[in-house]
């Protein structure tokens, strides 16, 4: 890759040939958010199970011995990419230093629909939203402030509510305690798109 | 990408490119025949001469492919369309008006209106081309997936303690606001608010008086229109008028004063009589009515 | 050119030695869930920036000759670790929501505008098109596309630019890689398209 993109060049046409199974493999790999069976991929990249069991045994050991920042392990019956352990100074102080402290708005919006609608699916925030808000959720329960909390029982989507460290990072002792949404809606009558955006 | 083949003078030679899906628009007429989109492109690099293409029938085509779509037609081709279209009629204008010398300020205008139009319709143009390849580019994006997964449990507390920046009341008002219904994205038909005026009308309250005073000027029989869009009726009025062979212009300098004559004719008469008789008949050139997002 | 970053040799206990940069970095890579800047993995790394960047290109190159199922791209001013292209049909199958929206023909037209002419206000952008474009700003702004940057001055309209996101959906690493709107100009009408965009 060059560093300037080029803005004209195509995309890929559907004649594009498809990549070989190890470069499948690794870019699945990549977006997994949970170690994933070896009969998934299998799936996934239509091949058998056991050619893609040894193909990724092949590629985890690989990785050991290029040197890679990641490793591929296999755990509790599943594969899943992880930093090496050697580098862990290094991710610490990312993390450490490198994250925000303070939420995005975007996060913070996100926390304040599922504060006030728990409990509440995905689905639904997004749909409040207009966004799509899988990235902002994870981030959330990364964070500690949101948590899965049921299932629904017809579609089996997950249920999000907040914490007691939400509660605690907010200075409230429970739910109750959350102002009344009515007290801050406006006057039905002098609704106006302009007086619900502006915040500031 | 066409180019104009010498040997056609005004004929413009249209090699089969670009994708020509069933759904756009084309035009057929005497010089051109091809995409609306492509005419277009080839009137802003000068290859073709706005003035040698019949706008009306570029309209008349038009109107005819949005109504063969029945209720399928497609809002953001019609209003694009007539925004080049509008631009278009603009430029025809311009360039049909004298240019042979410039006397004075309101020549010069005239030509720097010219060319304002003309770099209108090229930056039009642009932006659309532009915005061709951002929908390319956002296609192409849209297959390549970013990493973006929860960090890894060893990690985790080493996260900073979050900092929400608001306290509970100040959240309140950010919840109001995150589930604040989004409005619908509507097209605004705010101006298009004129009250209809039927060409028609127009004509026969034209014959009435052209029929008593035997002839009139345009200056004078606009002279009550009140608004723009009646005088715009009222020129198509006679328009229709001369086609029906009721009336003779005569203008004796280009841009002078227009002077219109009354001829009697049966035939235009019992047309006349025709037209008073329909009421409520909605014509082509009427004010285009309110149209809500489908 | 800043000046180099204090180089301290490692402090980690002696036992594990430090990997080396590549590695650092591939690991970080790993943790990141938006793009980095070079100089923030500059200071992880505790490397001169200019060292951190070369190598990060150097790793984007690698890792295309080698067919990775992943790919190391500068957007939106940062790096970030992407899925391959040519691995999409297999991606897809497993990321939900995946797929964004489409935007209208003239929500792309007036983002167009918007990009080229930031900051622009809304009746600016109106008069380039020719059309009222409230609505379609507002579905821009709603999609994270667009944002309001500032207010004029003499008018007090609000002026409106692209965002950091609209960058990364793009691909671009800054505005300066959109294609120059000159080259979608005839020669005569790209030098001075201020005089162009008076039309009212």
């Amino acid at each position: 890759m060059t560093e300037a993109h080029d803005f004209t060049e195509h995309h890929a046409d559907p004649g594009t040939p498809l990549p070989e199974l190890r470069t499948a493999l690794e870019a699945v790999l990549l977006v997994v958010d949970e170690p994933v069976a070896e009969v998934v991929l299998a799936q996934v990249v239509e091949r058998p199970t056991e050619e893609v069991g040894a193909l990724l045994r092949e590629m985890a050991a690989g990785y050991d011995t290029e040197g890679r920042g990641f490793e591929l392990r296999n755990v509790s019956g599943g594969w899943r990419l992880y930093t090496r352990e050697s580098c862990a100074p290094y991710v610490e102080r990312f993390v450490r230093d490198g994250q925000q402290a303070r939420l995005t708005q975007a996060a913070l919006e996100t926390l304040a629909v599922v504060a006030y609608r728990q409990p509440v699916s995905r689905s639904r925030i997004a749909g409040i939203r207009g966004v799509n808000v899988d990235g902002v959720i994870r981030t959330l329960v990364s964070r500690g402030l949101v948590t899965e909390v049921a299932t629904e029982r017809e579609s089996g989507s997950i249920l999000y509510g907040t914490t007691a460290y939400f509660l605690e990072r907010l200075g409230l002792g429970t739910l109750d305690e959350l102002p009344p949404l009515s007290d801050y809606l406006p006057d039905p009558y002098s609704l106006d798109e302009d007086d619900v955006s502006i915040s500031h | 990408m066409a180019s104009r083949d010498p040997s056609a003078g005004d004929e413009i030679r249209l090699p089969d490119v670009e994708d020509h899906s069933a759904e756009s628009f084309h035009v057929h007429l005497a010089q051109f025949e091809g995409p609306f989109d492509l005419l277009l492109s080839l009137i802003a690099k000068r290859q073709l001469d706005v003035t040698l293409i019949a706008l009306a029938q570029v309209t008349d085509e038009f109107i005819a492919h949005i109504r063969s779509r029945g209720e399928d037609w497609d809002l953001d081709q019609a209003s694009a369309f007539l925004v080049v279209a509008a631009t278009l009629l603009d430029l025809k204008v311009a360039r049909l008006l004298p240019s042979g010398e410039v006397d004075d300020e309101d020549d010069l205008a005239l030509l720097e209106a010219r060319d304002l139009l003309f770099a209108r319709l090229l930056q039009y143009r642009a932006y659309k081309e532009l915005a061709a390849i951002m929908a390319d580019r956002f296609a192409r994006e849209g297959r390549r997936f970013p990493r973006a997964v929860p960090m890894e449990p060893t990690f985790l507390a080493l996260l900073p303690e979050v900092l929400l920046g608001v306290g509970a009341e100040q959240f309140a008002a950010v919840a109001v606001r995150a589930m604040a219904p989004r409005p619908e994205p509507v097209v605004s038909i705010d101006h298009l608010h004129a009250p209809k005026v039927s060409v028609r009308e127009q004509a026969v309250l034209l014959a009435a008086r052209l029929r008593a005073a035997g002839q009139g000027t345009f200056r004078g029989l606009t002279a009550d229109a009140g608004a723009v869009l009646v005088v715009v009726a009222r020129f198509l009025a006679l328009l229709e008028l001369y086609r029906e062979g009721a009336v003779t212009f005569e203008q004796m300098s280009p841009l002078g004063e227009l002077h219109v004559r009354w001829v009697p004719s049966d035939v235009a008469n019992a047309e006349l009589e025709r037209w008073a008789h329909e009421t409520g008949e909605i014509d082509d050139y009427d004010a285009p009515a309110p149209q809500e997002q489908p």
